[in-house]
């Protein structure tokens, strides 16, 4: 069992790497933070794998904290960071 | 390997495959209403089915429990951020996709 | 290699990004993403070389060093930022007034 | 146990060369706003580096600033930069700063290769086993009063770093307070799904925030933790357009400010004219007393993080606004 949560914890990590990518090419900067978002659910994902993989049962707190924490970044990106105008150039 | 033990394994990998759609969604959706859908919802079914994993092996009912506050905290945030964004998205005229 | 060395050897490569672009970069608020940077970097040495404990519990006297640390950190980066603004505020710019390359 | 460990291994390698590609992205990044995105994304990174270096400690305080605190002020001073910014030709054209940075420069990068020899081989040199300060700690544990190894260090065997890490925000607020304006006002009303978001996420980390300063006595958590959540909880309200009332913005904010550092000096003094020795506590009160200081400098971290957010004085640059006030979340 130690072998599959360590395995799930890599393959999410992968995830996340590859998720990445829409930070980086945007295009807008509405899926810059939805990318980010996601990093934050995979990552209590990987927390709990990890839990399970170490047996400490610390890191759920961490899990928890992130879990409570991940919306405040995105809540400052919607009240203040957020431009009035988005240049719209959603085409893929 | 135990009953429970298959039990989990089994939670836990489909819950990596709806990261994995989540992360494909993000990818290739055209637009980011689109991929917000994809995102939140794949990823917050992925993260109750990891849970649920994660939950049957758990030691106790309290840490059950602290299980479920997990999820249901990354639900709520996860659902306010999505409309947040798409309600942001919208009022700054970011377009629609239309194929 | 242990893992210990993988993360020291990454915090260095943290500390020389963070340091490199501290130098090259004239705005103000990427020279201070990169000392947060740079303090990643040495949070990160610091921790890694705790765990030269084998199979122990790591060495927590450099834990508590960057937990303090991290809240520290954050402070003074809240000042740095509000300095910035300052100086925006009255120059129009957030550079440094004796900046004195041309091409930027 | 040998595919563990390769597992392991490659979980850790792949975590390195994601910060490091985060690091570099983000500080390469034309466009400002994608590199506080990156460095949010680096944060969480990193919480899965101490994560896997077995230090929850650390990671409880990373998520708890990285992911709720840093990325949030960063956010919101750029959006006051924007404004504030004059846009002419001088200012930095967008393109060049991707160019500096991959462009190679001979002097930073001598400078760079010096540093970095040097730091190498002196890592490198360095036994590959060293227990440091963990034996002392662990014979001495049982007379600090507490049982996590961290917050005995923080609280008892090394409470004047503590003290004068309570002091340096302290004084970091007053430099913020002395520039004297820029507060960061809110840009847009909050509406109904992020007012009934901070109501149900505000009570929740103030209760997390309780949980991790009591469980830190015995497991991961403690005061820096808990007063870090309790600064996110209230950045979260005062995104979310809460106000202080202004009578409390007054006195007892600076009271709230002062009482953890207060309370050290007063232990420190205390414990001087009982023991004889600076922050050397008598032995049976230990765990008492540590809770004690926990406590108020869990209230004074949380205050003077949301007021480092608020950026300016608050007393000076409030306009009484329409949405109520709450106290509480702000203590």
């Amino acid at each position: 069992m130690q072998i599959l949560y360590l395995t799930l914890a890599l393959f999410l990590l992968l995830n996340i790497s590859v998720g990445m990518y829409r930070i980086i090419r945007g295009p807008s900067t509405a899926d810059r933070m939805l990318a980010a978002q996601l990093f934050g659910s995979t990552a209590v994902a990987i927390l709990l794998l990890l839990t399970l993989a170490t047996g400490n049962s610390a890191l759920r707190d961490v899990a928890l904290l992130l879990a409570l924490l991940a919306a405040v970044t995105a809540v400052a990106f919607v009240q203040r960071a957020w431009p009035n105008r988005e240049t719209d150039d959603d085409d893929e | 390997m135990t009953m429970s033990d298959y039990l989990s394994a089994t939670l836990l990998i489909t819950g990596a495959i709806f990261f994995l759609a989540g992360t494909l969604g993000l990818l290739r959706f055209p637009d980011v209403y689109t991929r917000l859908h994809a995102l939140t919802k794949a990823d917050n079914v992925g993260l109750g089915l990891t849970i649920a994993g994660v939950a049957v092996q758990a030691e106790s009912w309290a840490v059950v429990g602290k299980l479920l506050l997990i999820w249901v905290l990354v639900l709520l945030a996860g659902a306010s951020v999505a409309h947040l964004i798409a309600r942001g998205a919208q009022h700054r005229g970011i377009h629609l996709w239309k194929r | 290699m242990s893992s210990a060395f993988l993360y020291t050897l990454v915090g260095l490569g943290l500390f020389a990004l963070g340091l490199y672009a501290l130098i090259v970069h004239a705005h103000l608020l990427r020279k201070i993403l990169a000392i947060n940077v740079m303090g990643s970097g040495v949070f990160l040495v610091l921790v890694a070389l705790a765990k030269r404990t084998g199979e122990v519990r790591p060495d927590p006297v450099p834990h508590a060093m960057v937990i303090t640390g991290i809240v520290v950190a954050i402070s003074a980066t809240a000042l740095a930022l509000i300095l910035m603004l300052k100086l925006t505020a009255k120059t129009g710019h957030a550079r440094l007034p004796d900046d004195q390359r041309e091409s930027r | 146990m040998e595919t563990i460990t390769l597992l392991a291994w490659a979980f850790d390698s792949l975590l390195g060369l994601g910060l490091l590609w985060l690091a570099w992205q983000s500080l390469a990044s034309p466009d400002l706003f994608k590199a506080i995105v990156l460095f949010f994304a680096f944060g969480l990174l990193m919480a899965l580096a101490w994560v896997r270096l077995e230090a929850p400690d650390i990671a409880l305080a990373e998520v708890a600033i990285g992911a709720g605190l840093t990325s949030a002020l960063l956010l919101a001073v750029l959006a006051k930069l924007r404004a504030t910014e004059i846009n002419d030709d001088t200012t930095e054209p967008l393109e060049n700063v991707e160019q500096t940075f991959r462009s190679f420069q001979w002097f930073p990068t001598v400078i760079l290769l010096l540093v970095v020899a040097g730091l190498s081989y002196t890592v490198l040199s360095l036994p590959p086993y060293a227990t440091g300060l963990s034996a002392e700690i662990n014979t001495n544990i049982e007379n600090s009063g507490v049982r996590n190894p961290a917050t005995a260090v923080l609280l008892n065997f090394r409470a004047y770093d503590t003290l004068l890490e309570m002091l340096v925000l302290l004084i970091a607020l007053l430099g913020v307070w002395s520039l004297n304006g820029a507060v960061l006002q809110s840009k847009t009303a909050p509406g109904l799904v992020l007012d009934t978001l901070s109501r149900l996420l505000a009570p929740m980390l103030i209760l997390v925030a309780a949980y991790l300063l009591w469980v830190g006595a015995h497991a991961s958590g403690g005061a820096f933790q808990a007063g870090s959540i309790l600064g996110a909880a209230g950045v979260l309200l005062l995104l979310a357009g809460w106000r202080l009332r202004p009578a409390l913005t007054a006195l007892p904010l600076r009271l709230m400010l002062v009482a953890g550092p207060a309370a050290f000096i007063a232990m420190a003094v205390f414990t001087m004219m009982i023991e004889g020795q600076l922050l050397e506590y008598p032995k049976q009160y230990a765990g008492i007393l540590i809770l004690f200081l926990e406590i108020a400098a869990t209230l004074s971290i949380g205050t003077t993080l949301v007021a480092l957010f608020l950026g300016g004085r608050p007393s000076n640059n409030f306009p009484s606004n329409d949405f109520p006030s709450k106290d509480e979340e702000h203590k």
